[in-house]
């Protein structure tokens, strides 16, 4: 039989003020399974707390109701006092009488009477409540980090500098991204390759950190702490550990023509390659789609010159099968290409390109060695045409967002150009300028004005050739929508960012959900921007959203703390405020018919299916089952399942249903 | 009818109208004194037939209100029930049940204001449409039905 | 019905299936549904204007499943029912061999899901013409009207729950009527209760229901019931466009969402 | 006593119903807008109908109604109170116009509600009522009274029992003293018999029940129920159209401090029915339930209470969903 202790607070005069607590005492005091009822000042206060406890051992209460403030304030403060006179935690219940009663009602008998139901309906609740243990879980602490560009690296290093094993995997064949494409960054103008390759070598010889090139994530299983990762780590055809990185085999390859990624395709690779000249690990890969030995049958010219004999052409894609305890998603983006603006002739003519291409033409490590040259003829250009919002911010394209990056790298671009080519004329067409940002807003200024790059307010309609030359025609917003026509060398297109190839198929792989776009989506859009909707699995850089390097780094930074935090414990302790799938005998095993619609219901990926099997071990029942870890006790589930056999401690059916039946009747 | 006291039952979510309720305290914001919270973790946790309950146990009217679109604590329990309530509507309007009797209400934590409004104006409206006498009835219908042979 | 009763009699022969689920005649004037495990006895099977019965109703029916791989005779709503259970997985998609009945009568060759899918889709999914009317009348009717209606059919529900059973989306094994802590729907059959039984049931088959209006035909004191289902079904189409039972990985409307889900009524 | 012939006029009919309407709760049956055929309290006579084959109900709710409650309570802080339900307000009620199938059903409950311990609420009910059945000049392919020993005249159960006669009167079977007690109220209205030939319908005899109950005996582990109840779906309606089923389900329904302890009509059909708290359920599969059904009314119930569990009143197959026709299944079991 139920012994309920309550306990009303006057909080000073906070409540007894508007409410009569001594009658809310007397008459909860006459209501069946009420064992104890009392009032007092301060109930948060020593002497009040000790009351609680007191009447704990004193009344053998098997459950406690305070009524004082909201429970947003002072549940914890109760609960612990309820632990600390003996009574299990979930065993206490508040009833708000403070911020919903007497704060908001005039002193009369209505509110006294709100007051008395008010806590009453918490008598008939923890009447109800399970004694709940707190719900552990071991933690595996190594952290995965997904994608080696500057986000990745900033989150494995911060990760790994807090003394936490990081396995990294990336699946090109060097760490580095984007940004070791980059000519300078915006707003320094400093050498992208000057300020990542020192972390790039960090990554490769920092002792906590394992990195796995070529490889990418093949399944994930399990939940926050204990995820069980496999990974492909496709066949580079050579020993790594025999391979010294010489570079001959990348010179004797026969095959030259292959189109250089790293060069976004300005440049030409052989079949075995080293992406670039700072790749880490420094160790070619011999790219099985083009290599001539693995198309006819014959060459190996590689094996031959190899001083180290280090080619394998027979070796296999390896999985391996790694205990993970928090993930990193750093898997970056990509940017629209080719096709995607007939209008502007991309891809029909070759001297508009788009601003990575641009990035390697100003590298100095890129295929013209710093000079801006026209694809087509190797000629300077006199008048280079930049398109800002190339997709962007465009619903008609299916972009409706703000790349975010492109003002800025236009306005770097055009800088560029100008400190190369000085009597070259620089064009800009924009829609608005957007640079806000640590000294953003200055740098595109210093464009304007200091290197006199033209900006056009309006878009670009059309791009065509026209002897030779590049016809731009656009309009100046400006100048009240006046059409203007520039007879360009060269036309940038500073092109959507979007969601890397392969998002979506990761994103499903990790059970994280995306946007549409294709973006990985932050559990919260305020407050929790790092966090993914499932627990454990983090996000920096841009696969969120598109992003430029100090935000990408913040973030990973970011991340970094969120994982060093998860594993600064042993145990993951979380209130076991979760959903529970029952379980009855055989051979029903539970009432839950395995529909898995709250699998598609919950928001965390916690419902795991079970099976059960005859002694032939034949199964013969499949149901749902809630993974504590990741459950957060929304009970989105418990409200959706048409049989009930979802039910949430601390809220289930049977005390939800008993507060309103307990609400309107007479007591 | 001068003397009517409209029960009202809010069915809210805990981080976003419960957390409201306590700004309006917080802010000593006053209001109608019918209404009876119960707290619930999300509004997706909310079962319609708990509001079906309420009537029958003698409620005149009901709110329920929890986080605004895209504010869900939980990401999309909101996003569920908002299409749960839309199909009880549209149920309850062909059964002919008065929908007009429940304030279905987004109120964020920061809308003190919002929640004594809400409040004040479902009961305002409850008090002109009166005690829900035909649900009460159709309840004491089902008693005498049963005691109808006695 | 030559060729159905053929390629019955084939699919048992050859041991594709162990049982094709059909229609056959019964002593009195209705049909019934049948289950043939003899080749010899596939001369059994009709399908006619009679054969009325929703059949995958049986697809989750322990004792059938029992016999083993199953033909089912499936005419539009048993195929969408069949689709819903595969979605909802009940049932594995080749572990059934659909034996499609067109508008017409003839015998479809349904090869897989896809094909399947393919005609489902080219079907009309709305409710069937003899209850549009009726629910055209009923929405016309002032909200006291229709509270009067519902409360006058529900007090003749005995609470057979025949409306459940014909039904092939109520396939759980629990009922949230036989749950009984809380207490969800009075044991008892009384209009109130009655009432709160039909408004769950309605609920639980949002965006689930097919049309196939079993659970009307089912009642055996002719309440119906499946005018509720069937106004959801309307609306489910209003408001998200979209019918159920058209897709083997389809998931039902209230286990989804899109974020710009349009209501008005929300303040 | 011995049973008394009389003729009653058209016009008298109406006379004698009025006058018991007047007075006391009648229960007669009406035809519905819908088609359906239901007893309403004190219709109008000219509502009631004479040419209904059956009513979708029958009608054992005037003794074991679908819910009826059993005593209230109410919770005080230490003690509870418990109110009995007054027995002696049950009101006397006429049957009227009810077929002999359905009144031949009242002695079957009897048998069941006094069995072990006497039921008093059935008790109560059954000794308030008064039945005047009528016979059945129509009958369709789901009646089969012949085979349970039934006619469509039998007298069983009726107080009085009407037979259209060829002229459109009616030949009145003054069978106890209840119905002696409903001629008292008006003798005039009952006039010596004519001569005329009462008009009764012809049910073909289907099957032998005895032989059944012999059969069946031995027919438990049979594959017949296995295959036989494929189509049955397992919804309670058969058990809840039926005049003889007498299974119910007790409840408590506790709001706030008061409640009440109530019974209603239970399925044998229904999962739930025999499902143990352990989870173990004796009867898993419908097959099960279904064997349970006709074994109950041809078998036990023949053992048990040596009366059979079915009057033959076809209710269970016509409002069946799935065409489960059980003279036709009780025809098969003859014969395995």
């Amino acid at each position: 039989m139920a012994r309920i202790g309550v306990f009303i607070c006057h909080c000073g005069e906070n409540i007894s003020a508007t409410v009569d607590c001594g009658k809310v005492a007397e008459t909860i005091g006459k209501l069946k399974h009420v064992a104890y009822s009392t009032e007092y000042k301060y109930m948060c206060s020593d002497p009040g707390q000790t009351l609680i406890k007191e009447a704990i051992k004193e009344h053998k209460l098997t459950g406690v109701v305070v009524a004082a403030c909201s429970p947003r304030m002072h549940e914890p403060t109760f609960r612990k006092a309820c632990a600390e006179g003996g009574l299990n935690p979930f065993l206490c219940e508040m009833a708000n009488l403070r911020e919903h009663c007497s704060w908001v009602h005039e002193k009369n008998d209505l509110t006294t009477e709100k007051a008395i139901d008010i806590v009453r309906i918490q008598v008939e609740k923890v009447k109800l409540n399970s004694a709940l243990q707190p719900i552990r879980v071991p933690v595996t602490k190594t952290a995965m980090v997904i994608g080696g560009g500057i986000a990745g690296i900033q989150s494995a290093l911060d990760i790994a500098n807090t003394g936490h094993k990081v396995i990294m995997i990336e699946r090109s064949p060097s760490i580095g991204g984007h940004m070791s494409q980059l000519s300078e960054t915006f707003p320094t103008l400093d050498c992208s390759q000057c300020i990542l390759t020192p972390r790039m070598v960090e990554v490769a010889q920092h002792p906590n950190i394992t990195l796995y090139t070529y490889a990418e994530v093949e399944s994930v299983e399990g939940f926050i702490g204990n995820f069980k990762v496999k990974i492909r780590k496709k066949a580079k055809s050579l020993d790594e550990k025999t391979c010294t990185g010489c570079g001959l085999c990348t010179t004797k390859c026969p095959q030259k023509k292959i189109p250089n990624e790293f060069e976004q395709g300005m440049g030409m690779r052989p079949a075995i390659y080293i992406p670039f000249p700072q790749a880490v690990p420094n160790r070619p890969v011999i790219d099985r789609e083009h290599c001539t030995y693995y198309i006819k049958g014959k060459c190996k010219i590689c094996e031959i010159v190899c001083p180290t004999k280090a080619i394998r052409f027979d070796q296999p894609d390896e999985i391996l099968e790694l205990e993970i305890g928090a993930i990193v998603v750093a898997t970056g983006f990509d940017i629209k290409h080719a096709d995607f603006f007939p209008e502007y002739g991309y891809g029909k003519y070759k001297d508009i390109i788009d601003g990575l291409q641009f990035e390697r033409l100003a590298s100095a490590s890129g295929p013209t060695t710093g000079a801006i040259l026209r694809p087509s003829d190797g000629q300077v250009p006199k008048n280079i045409v930049f398109i800002a919002c190339a997709g962007s911010r465009d619903p008609a394209k299916g972009i409706a967002y703000c790349s975010k990056i492109c003002c800025m790298y236009t306005a770097k671009h055009a800088m560029l150009y100008k400190h190369k080519v000085h009597e070259g004329k620089a064009y800009v067409f924009y829609m608005d300028i957007r640079s806000g940002g640590k000294n953003y807003d200055e740098f595109v200024r210093r464009a304007i004005e200091e290197d006199h790059v033209n900006y056009i307010r309006g878009r670009v309609s059309t791009v065509f050739e026209r002897d030779g030359k590049l016809i731009v025609k656009g309009v100046d917003t400006l100048l009240g929508a006046q059409p203007v026509e520039i007879v360009a060398d060269m036309v940038v297109l500073a092109t959507a960012g979007v969601a890397n190839s392969g998002a979506e198929d990761l994103a499903q792989k990790l059970h994280v959900s995306y946007d549409a776009h294709k973006f990985f989506a932050e559990a919260h859009p305020k407050l929790k921007p790092i966090e993914t909707n499932t627990a454990g699995i983090f996000l920096a850089g841009a696969c969120q959203n598109p992003k430029d390097i100090p935000d990408s780094v913040s973030q990973a930074s970011g991340a970094a703390v969120k994982v060093a935090g998860l594993f600064s414990q042993n145990e993951l302790t979380r209130e076991p405020l979760v959903a529970v799938v029952n379980r009855t005998a055989p051979p029903m095993y539970s009432t839950c018919v395995g529909c898995f619609m709250c699998q598609s219901v919950c928001p965390y990926q916690a419902i795991e299916r079970e099976d059960f099997k005859n002694r032939e071990g034949k199964i013969v029942k499949t149901v749902a089952k809630i993974n504590e870890g990741l459950c957060q006790g929304c009970g989105t589930c418990v409200a959706l399942c048409r049989s009930k056999s979802i039910d949430l401690y601390g809220y289930s059916n049977n005390q939800v249903y008993a507060e309103v039946v307990a609400l309107l009747n007479e007591y | 009818m001068s003397d009517f006291e409209p029960k009202v039952v809010a069915f809210v979510c805990n981080w976003c109208t419960y957390a409201g309720a306590d700004l309006t305290g917080t802010s000593r914001i006053k209001y109608a004194s019918n209404v009876r919270i119960i707290r619930f973790p999300c509004t997706g946790r909310i079962d319609f037939m708990l509001l079906l309950k309420a009537f029958a146990n003698g409620a005149d009217g009901i709110i329920v209100s929890g986080c605004h679109p895209n504010d869900c604590h939980y990401t999309s329990g909101n996003f569920h029930a908002k299409r749960r309530w839309i199909m009880f509507k549209e149920l309850m309007d062909f059964m002919g049940i008065d929908m007009n009797r429940i304030t279905f209400s987004w109120v964020s934590a920061a809308e003190g204001a919002k929640w004594a409004d809400v409040v004040n104006t479902t009961v305002t409206r409850i008090r002109e449409l009166g005690p829900y006498v035909s649900y009460k009835e159709l309840v004491n219908k089902s008693v005498e039905e049963e005691v109808k042979n006695e | 019905m030559n060729s159905l009763i053929t390629r019955a009699k084939e699919l048992l022969e050859n041991k594709s299936v162990q049982v094709v689920i059909g229609y056959e005649a019964g002593p009195t004037s209705v049909a019934r549904p049948a289950f043939i495990t003899d080749p010899a006895k596939a001369g059994t099977l009709i399908y006619d204007e009679r054969c009325v019965q929703n059949l995958a109703v049986y697809l989750t029916k322990p004792e059938v499943k029992h016999l083993g791989k199953m033909a089912i005779v499936a005419t539009l709503p048993v195929m969408r029912s069949i689709m819903m259970l595969i979605s909802e997985q009940q049932i594995f998609a080749d572990s059934i061999v659909v034996l499609g009945i067109s508008a017409d009568g003839s015998l479809l060759d349904i090869a897989d899901v896809k094909v399947m899918q393919g005609y489902i889709e080219k079907s009309d999914l709305g409710n069937p013409e003899k209850y549009k009317e009726l629910l055209a009348e009923l929405n016309k009717l002032s909200p006291e009207e229709r509270f009067a209606f519902w409360q006058k059919e529900l007090s003749k529900c005995i609470k057979c729950y025949a409306c459940r059973q014909a039904c092939p989306m109520c396939y759980c094994t629990r009922c949230t009527v036989e749950v009984n802590q809380p207490q969800w729907i009075p044991v008892q059959s009384n209009t109130h209760g009655n009432m709160e039984w039909h408004i769950l049931r309605a609920m639980h088959l949002a965006g689930r229901c097919i049309s196939c209006g079993e659970c009307g035909r089912a009642c055996p004191v002719g309440i119906p019931c499946h005018l509720l289902t069937m106004h959801l079904v309307d609306q489910v189409h209003n408001y998200f466009n979209v019918y159920a039972g058209t897709s083997e990985k389809m998931s039902s409307v209230l286990s989804t969402f899109e974020p710009n889900d349009k209501e008005s009524f929300i303040i | 006593m011995e049973t008394t012939r009389k003729s009653i006029r058209k016009q008298s009919l109406e006379k004698l119903y009025n006058l018991l309407s007047a007075s006391r709760k009648v229960y007669a049956p009406v035809i519905a807008p819908d088609k359906q055929v239901e007893y309403k309290y004190n219709p109008d006579f000219a509502e009631v109908t004479f040419e209904h084959i059956r009513s979708t109900l029958s009608v054992k709710n005037v003794v074991f109604p679908k819910v009826e409650n059993l005593f209230f309570y109410s919770n005080a802080k230490t003690e509870s109170t418990i109110t009995d339900i007054d027995l002696n307000k049950i009101p006397e009620i006429v049957l009227w116009g009810t077929h002999p199938c359905d009144n031949a059903a009242f002695d079957i409950l009897r048998s069941i509600f006094s069995w072990d311990i006497n039921d008093e609420f059935f008790s109560k009910r059954f000794e308030k009522l008064v039945v005047i059945g009528l016979s059945c000049h129509l009958s369709d392919e789901y009646c089969f009274c012949t085979s349970v020993g039934l006619t469509p005249n039998s007298a069983k159960g009726s107080d009085i029992l009407l037979s259209r006669l060829q002229n459109g009167d009616y030949q009145a079977e003054i069978l106890t003293e209840k119905g002696n007690g409903i001629v008292t109220l008006s003798p005039e209205l009952f006039e010596p018999i004519s001569g005329e030939e009462v008009t009764v319908t012809e049910v073909k005899q289907k099957f032998n029940h005895e032989q059944v109950t012999v059969k069946l005996a031995s027919a438990f582990e049979n594959r017949f129920w296995i295959e036989n109840s494929l189509r049955c779906i397992g919804c309670g309606a058969c058990a809840y159209v039926c005049p003889t089923c007498a299974c119910f389900d007790i409840q408590d329904e506790t709001k706030g401090k008061n409640g009440k302890r109530y019974r209603s009509w239970d399925s044998c059909g229904f999962g739930l029915f025999t499902l143990h708290t352990s989870g173990h359920n004796p009867r898993q599969v419908q097959s099960q339930r279904w064997r349970q059904r006709i074994m109950h009314k041809f078998s036990y119930m023949p053992e048990r209470n040596e009366s059979l569990g079915c009057v033959g009143c076809g209710r269970c197959s016509s409002g069946c969903p799935v065409d489960m026709n059980i003279a036709e299944q009780l025809e098969a079991l003859q014969n395995i």
